[in-house]
């Protein structure tokens, strides 16, 4: 995902900000990291460039 | 079964590229009719192989596309087949969107909406994340009208919602959406064999055949947030 | 020649019937299209024969259907050919129309559009007849994108607008209104000659003929009252 | 034209209300009459059950 992604994403839960971790870069492109939510505090992975941002109980692993 | 565990079979075994060849026959036509502007942000609801997404970017002119599914499956197959920086795809889920008030200016879903847990609510998500004027056209071939789609349910885990065409309208209204429009597209593609080979696995006559694709087609209910 | 010289002459030798055969091809679908739901009001701007506000009314359900025509003729016969007491027409003007604020759900155009006097000012005009929600499917056969229509201003005295289709859109906008969608609507029912009968009265090969009717066919902008 | 029309016309000149003259009727049909525009003062006929509600100066009569 490119990082001017962020600007329209949003916290699942509550629709509060969210907070971009980059763990792995690849020029322009987010391949590995989190998003922590401002306010729930809840973390929604970014793996091979894709973030899921389902609810957290969503996700069964 | 989960949204995930349903649509990531199918991932892996194709149908989302069958998919998109089946469905491309009524979704271009419901595509071309978006007021879609260059620079424009677009969603598509439910995207499976990510076909739509791409098809508003190149042909639609937008700015940024974005393709929403909630099988991380799909997503990794419609990334793959994704050569366009401004095509962008997310994991997240119908009834708990992860965009931020008026975030898109048109939404497009085809054969997706009608999995919602809970549609109505997700009508009114889509009112969040449209601006004021932005148009949501949602194409389904499962409803009420169209019985010959009745009996998907049973082959599909994931519980479907079965709306007649006046209940999406009534439902749109109640969401707070306009109902700017709505009809069957009909799909003329697909190929209808002679009369003398019928019945078919799928249907007793020809007759049958074509009132299914060439007259009820794809239900299309297009939305206008006020 | 006035919009009355004009169009009477066209109401007295049968060409308001004429127009409607040759209209209905691509009128009866923009109609299905529209939301109208039992009971609503709509409105036939430039309604000729009045084919469409008897449609309205009687396939699309609306409780009252009222047309509107500059040529007093027009509005003679178009009264002749219908027999409900829920359909009415108007001799008026697109320049000035006499209809009070929010009278109307919904309202169809078919080829009429154009001949208005100050087409941003009927826009406006319709935003303030229809109530919030309310649509204008708008329909035209003469508009830039179609070039075989552009010699049509020639024959006819009454000074037309040329828009194309990003043109509606803009000036939908410029007027207040959402654009919900636009499309080519085709007319797949006239009959095209097989390509050794080209040259024609009208085209220079069977590959134009198919570009003006099954390509460009009619553009419809549906414009919504915020 | 019927009586509930007027529920919706107004004078196209400066959209006010209109008064409703009628001088023949036939069952619930208004056949022959006029309106009065109740600002402008304008007059505009019904004539074989057709109301002509152009603006004054666009009737060449
Ligand atoms: N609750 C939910 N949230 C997000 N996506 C969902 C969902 N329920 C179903 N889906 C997704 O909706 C898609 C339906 S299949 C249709 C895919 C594509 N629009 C096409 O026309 O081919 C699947 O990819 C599935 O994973
Ligand atoms: N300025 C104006 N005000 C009102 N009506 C007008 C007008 N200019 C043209 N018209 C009317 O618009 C019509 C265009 S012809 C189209 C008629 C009909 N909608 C059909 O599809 O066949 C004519 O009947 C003409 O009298």
């Amino acid at each position: 995902m490119k990082e001017s992604l962020v600007d329209i994403l949003c916290d699942p839960l509550d629709k509060s900000d969210l907070e971009l971790h980059v763990t792995k870069r690849e020029g322009d492109e987010i391949i590995e990291g989190k998003f922590v939510g401002t306010v729930t505090g809840e973390e929604y992975p970014i793996e091979d460039g894709i973030p899921d941002l389902r609810p957290p109980d969503m996700r069964d692993e | 079964m989960s949204v995930r565990d349903e649509f990531d079979a199918w991932a892996a075994d194709g149908r989302d590229r069958g998919m998109e060849q089946r469905h491309w026959h009524t979704a271009k036509h419901v595509l071309s009719r978006m007021p879609v502007e260059s620079g424009d942000a677009v969603l598509d609801l439910g995207s499976g192989s990510g076909y739509a997404a791409r098809a508003l970017r190149e042909a639609g002119g937008a700015g940024r596309a974005v393709g929403l599914d909630g099988a991380p499956g799909m997503v990794e197959n419609a990334r793959e087949y994704t050569d366009d920086e401004s095509v962008e795809f997310v994991v997240g889920d119908f009834g708990a969107l992860p965009f931020a008030d008026d975030s898109f200016d048109h939404c497009f879903s085809m054969e997706a909406f009608y999995y919602a847990p809970d549609p109505l609510h997700t009508l009114e998500e889509l009112h969040r994340v449209l601006r004021p004027g932005g148009t949501f056209y949602c194409a389904v071939n499962f409803y009420e009208e169209n019985r010959y789609s009745h009996e998907w349910q049973e082959r599909i885990s994931v519980p479907m919602t079965r709306w007649s065409a006046p209940e999406y309208r009534a439902k749109f209204r109640e969401a707070g959406l306009y109902v700017a429009g709505q009809d069957n597209v009909p799909d003329r593609e697909v190929e209808i064999p002679p009369a003398d080979e019928f019945p078919t696995e799928g249907f007793e006559t020809r007759a049958e055949m074509v009132e299914r694709y060439r007259e009820l087609g794809t239900l299309l209910t297009v939305g206008v947030v006020p």
